[in-house]
């Protein structure tokens, strides 16, 4: 096997419990957004988009979405010959050993896989958030500052601060303090979960972490290896990014960040032919919009018909919109069926779901300001 | 039953004028995300065809980049999959000519692919045939070929070249002709076993023959029993800009757009990256068909826009085929125009067509 | 997704103790056979030549090999819009439950997996044979006879009953009795681990057997789910198989498997254009035989050179000979680079070995009925 | 630095008699299991190059077939990859004439490719140039275009036609011609960037010009600098039926093939899945190359067997190349001899050539 400069190990472990319904039988990288896409399709486009052809995958809870839907990643154009992205859930070890205890065991657990490729450095990144970003740019301030480890940042007012792992520095933006979810917190700069390591130097720490008894260790990067490479003294800097990043691990921000996509220049752009972002193509018919349908601020995909009215909302593939119904500032998961006269208003339908002719969803409400999941739980 | 089949471009001329400049019929772009050739190849992947040969002669670049090996159809197979032909040159031993030049020169394909019937299409008539029952249909008829039919009520334009079938009662073929009262449109599409095929070929090769329809099935020199299969799907023939454009518009009707993209027998395309359509604000759009990747602000009217097409503030889409990639800036006006890929139509200028003579811009033209 | 006939399970688990040091890192479906091949390809190969393009292969231990191996399955031409070659390690459930306690158990708890295809029919193979089967003629036969499980056997002789499942049968091949490893057998007919279930039925079974507590069920088709379904009188048959099949579960008959390889015309005819092999290709180039070089009665594959005397041998790829070197009756695995003037006789030598020049192995014995085995514990 | 590739069949002639009266000669087989065009596109896939033009103008159809879109050397990709380019026909517009007609109607390829440098190859002169150390070698010389050569001590009849290099002190070229004493050959291989390379192509094109290389480069009417850059390793050229029997017989010299198949440049080719090769009893091969699938019960010896040949007992293969699938019955022997695809030689029959000129037998034939 080739020498690699770089691979990326990617997070996608996580239950996302605060996604609630959602997330039943998905794994939260799994959670549909922007009207086509899996989270997930972020930091994989991202990678092929930066030239990172092999990604691991860590996954735990219900791979089997995940598993299928990335398949042999040919949509991320990773089907390459030396390289690839492999999913890689907990297996079956001479000791016996069992789940991934935390982040960093996760990518301990793996060190075969990634030994094979022998890379000078480890870009570890978490599968939950929306954001473009060149990882190159980071792996060239990391060698710049001769880091031997570097998080990315992202500011974040002092408000939002204690719900992140904060990041203090020094002027030139050493890392002398990891400050998980602060309550008074001395700086704005979050982590993103994005971080690029010297592998060499990341093994040692991990391999020296596997044996620690669980008490002792939480098996994390930001409660356990970072603190431990800020404790020996290591250089560790922060790369501030720039750009649109958020996280969507709960129905608020999920609902918020598509709204966001609804501006008329929004901050993230998902047209740029330079910086495509692919996903499974559900392979749709263009979309049909009636005579008497209404459509505004909307993104609707392909697959979708529309014979209603539909105001600030996002509609993935598939959608139908019956005659005389009234959707707004709603997020219709894919093939979402939706009968005639109906109103929904702010709210988030997941997929499949079949509303009933007639059917009102939160539109009558005097306070709107809470978010409304409809999903199988939901008594139509 | 295991079919493999034929599409057979050889003899379709290049009847779109400015749409088929640079491109074989097969490969112009339809119902907003397709090209011509799809729904040919997708009724094969429906019905389970495994071996597929292409036969082109002219103009098929943009199909070998349409095409590739196949994989968007699920023909990118080890063992057989989707074979592109033009014609192999220079073979100083070959007699034959017209499409037969093709099947003689492919004649290893046919003998390798494990396919016991031949399924032989062209790309101009849009159906969804499902080939495996007219398999069934032609074993259980006992006939030696099976040619596919449409009973037409109304007559348009586009029907007077295409082939008539007389049925006897037996619903057999007892003539093939062009006679224009006839209400039983041959839809290019016929099925036979392939041993009789072969055979049948090098009939006509050894006669000097060049067209295997028209002489081994039309004429039928060797008293071939030919059965009639009536479809009465969903049918359009595109051979003109007047057909194209009118059939295009007619898939905004919900009927026939359900018809053609019946879930059960899907339509598959090459596979493009492109984010949802936005509607910014001011959008007013109104029984259309749209793609994935526009962005619009205007107004778009009885129209279907392809992908990643940009219809600015203020700007008119009315009764019109907008192809991927154009822009029509703020306060321009189109109607009843055919735009062709990347055409940029300047702000505030204005075409309009004939409804039944329809405008058509070649590609990347600038306005 | 659309109803498919019949999908394929494919129990890849095992460690293949018996295959000692082969299997040290290697799931035992993964060992090599047959100058490039490794024995998953036979399976793999069978459902591809017999139209079955959805495969679930179950692994365990260490499944990073056969994972990677495998890949999307593309070799096998298995990379299919609808359908797929899936490996399917355990994966953690809501309920916390861990590895696979069986070959029943291991297909219990993909059964969300099998139900997305719902299928009519399930055919369940293990990943440790080498044979070519159609496995369309073993369901028309479970068709024809209306069967409820058809299980695949092969003849064996008397002494070797006591090693196999053997399957008891009235004279029409209806089953009466799976008599595992039997002391006194009563039929040749031993169970080849092929078995064809209705899948309804086969679901109602395991959904039964998953919740019985470890003592009470080895949750094992042959101890478990077979009796059961014996005693409530479902309709079982046995399909009697002709052919060529070989368990290659020990160093003894994984070397006499490769040694039948090399008559004139072996029952395992590996080249037999409708009924390929497939394989990953390692992509070397064309073998070279040196002016001095002898070569008889032997497989050699692309990229080996070979200057010495091979004899009665399969040679896999990227195999060196050195001059003056003298191999029989051996199997050599990928690349392994033999010095000058070694001898060799009645050896597998493991993957990547290098054997030192004038080495000698296994040649001067006076009784060579054993097959040595070089691997990495070896003392060169 | 990111390199984009052209290869360019364009100019290459067809000068390997019967085997290349179906294909170009680029698809003609080489060493046991190549064709002669995977070592350009495997020596681009070593480099990295990701964008790679094939110009090719006739009897591609086997190189379609071949190279499919490029997966086996890693060029199936979602943006760019290998692109497989016969001319654009029909484009009324285009004033273009021999190669630069494709550089011309293939701009946008050039225009939308990422690479920065264009590495322009040929697929006659078989060699293993680092096309990393050789960008890193154009911009440290600070050239406009860096041509490859190769200085040969011994000229063989296949040099003849090819040009020559004179270089001056600092390394850059003083002039390319035919004169047959200089020993620096170029090997048809030249790196520019990308906006020059473009730049020149108008320039050409608008001067009626029809050769890229012959009318920018060797005439240089633009006084561009030409840096000339020494190659040392494996070097074939390939352009006759002799120096194609020469020079597949010479990698039966260890140093030679050692060199062409360093595993740190490995070559790729399309994946067949042959079982490996059985020598029989009675087998007696030396000094031969041999792929896979073949089953061997004669002699062989000095020769190249392609995959999937069969030599019978008794027969005996002697310095000869024997493509796929051929078959040497029993007491049938071959010397000197080239036998392509598909050949059958029947028992006993005796076929032998010159070693200066050996025998050609055309695919498919039986004797």
């Amino acid at each position: 096997m080739k020498k690699k400069e770089m691979i990326a190990m990617l997070l996608a472990g996580g239950q996302g419990k605060r996604l609630k319904g959602l997330t039943k039988s998905l794994a939260k990288p799994a959670v549909y957004f922007g009207g086509t896409y899996r989270i997930i399709d972020f930091p994989l486009s991202n990678c092929t988009n930066s030239g990172i052809d092999t990604v691991g995958v860590l996954t735990q809870y219900e791979p089997l979405v995940l598993h299928s839907y990335i398949g042999v990643g040919s949509d991320w154009d990773m089907d390459r010959k030396s390289g690839g992205v492999f999913v890689l859930p907990p297996h079956e070890r001479e000791d016996g050993s069992s789940w991934y205890r935390g982040t960093a065991d996760a990518i301990s657990r793996n060190l075969k896989f990634i030994d094979q490729y022998d890379p000078e450095h480890l870009l570890v990144l978490s599968g939950d958030h929306v954001y473009k970003m060149d990882y190159n740019k980071l792996l060239d301030y990391h060698k710049e500052k001769g880091a031997d480890c570097t998080i990315s940042v992202i500011n974040v007012t002092l408000e939002e601060a204690s719900s992140f792992g904060m990041i203090n520095t020094h002027e030139d933006l050493k890392i002398y303090e990891f400050d998980e979810k602060p309550k008074h917190p001395k700086s704005t700069l979050a982590s993103m979960g994005v971080y690029i390591f010297k592998w060499d130097l990341l093994r040692k720490y991990l391999v020296e972490d596997i044996d620690k008894p669980d008490g002792e260790s939480d098996h994390d990067f930001g409660k356990d290896i970072v603190p431990k490479m800020l404790a020996d003294g290591l250089s560790l800097y922060a790369y501030p990014f720039e750009g649109y990043w958020r996280d969507v691990g709960t129905i608020p921000s999920l609902w918020e960040a598509n709204m966001d996509l609804l501006k008329d220049e929004p901050e993230l752009d998902l047209n740029d032919p330079n910086w495509r972002i692919y996903t499974r193509n559900p392979n749709e018919p263009a979309q049909y919009v009636a005579p008497q349908a209404k459509v505004h601020q909307c993104m609707v995909n392909e697959g979708c018909t529309v014979y209603g009215e539909v105001d600030r909302s996002v509609l993935f593939y598939g959608v139908e919109v019956g005659e005389g119904s009234v959707i707004s500032e709603s997020v219709i998961m894919p093939e979402v069926k939706i009968g005639k006269n109906v109103r929904i208003h702010r709210a988030i339908v997941d997929q499949g779901k079949v509303i009933p002719d007639g059917t009102v969803i939160g539109a009558d409400r005097e306070d709107d300001s809470e978010i409304l999941l409809i999903n199988g739980d939901s008594p139509f | 039953m295991k079919l493999m089949g034929v599409i057979n471009l050889d003899h379709e001329l290049d009847q779109l004028n400015e749409l088929t400049y640079f491109r074989a019929g097969a490969a112009v772009p339809f119902a907003g995300r397709y090209r011509l050739i799809d729904f040919a190849l997708s009724n094969m992947m429906s019905a389970g065809v495994q071996d597929i040969a292409l036969f082109v002669r002219r103009k098929y670049r943009s199909l070998l980049d349409h095409l590739g090996e196949g994989g968007p159809w699920d023909l990118n197979r080890k063992r057989g999959g989707l074979f592109i032909l033009p014609p192999d040159w220079n073979d100083p031993t070959d007699i034959s000519a017209g499409d037969l030049q093709h099947m003689h020169n492919n004649r290893d394909f046919f003998a390798r692919s494990s396919g016991e019937y031949v399924v032989h299409s062209g790309s101009q008539h849009l159906s969804k045939v499902d080939f495996c029952e007219l398999g069934e249909y032609h074993k259980a008829k006992g006939a030696d070929v099976t040619v596919v039919y449409k009973r037409v009520d109304e007559f348009s334009p586009e029907h007077e070249p295409c082939f008539r079938v007389d049925i006897d009662e037996e619903g057999f073929v007892s003539g093939i002709h062009h006679e224009k009262g006839n209400h039983n449109l041959y839809i290019e599409l016929f099925i036979m076993e392939k041993n009789l095929f072969l055979q049948q070929m090098e009939y006509c090769i050894a006669h000097g023959d060049s067209y295997f329809f028209r002489d081994a099935i039309l004429k039928n020199p060797n008293g071939l029993k030919i059965a009639a299969y009536e479809y009465k799907g969903y049918h359009a023939v595109i051979n003109s800009i007047e057909s194209y454009y009118k059939n295009s518009l007619e898939l905004l009707e919900p009927e026939k757009y359900k018809q053609l993209f019946s879930p059960d027998m899907p339509v598959h395309t090459k596979i493009k990256y492109e984010a949802p359509t936005k509607y910014l604000e001011g959008a007013k759009v109104s029984n259309s068909l749209v793609a994935n990747g526009c962005r619009i602000a205007g107004e778009v009217e009885g129209s279907v826009l392809f992908r990643g097409v940009k219809v600015e503030k203020g700007a008119k889409v009315i009764n019109s085929i907008i192809m991927q990639k154009c822009v029509i800036e703020a306060g321009a006006i189109v109607e009843n125009v055919i735009l062709d890929k990347d055409v940029q139509l300047t702000e505030n200028r204005t075409l309009v067509g004939d409804p039944r003579r329809p405008f058509v811009i070649a590609k990347r033209s600038t306005l």
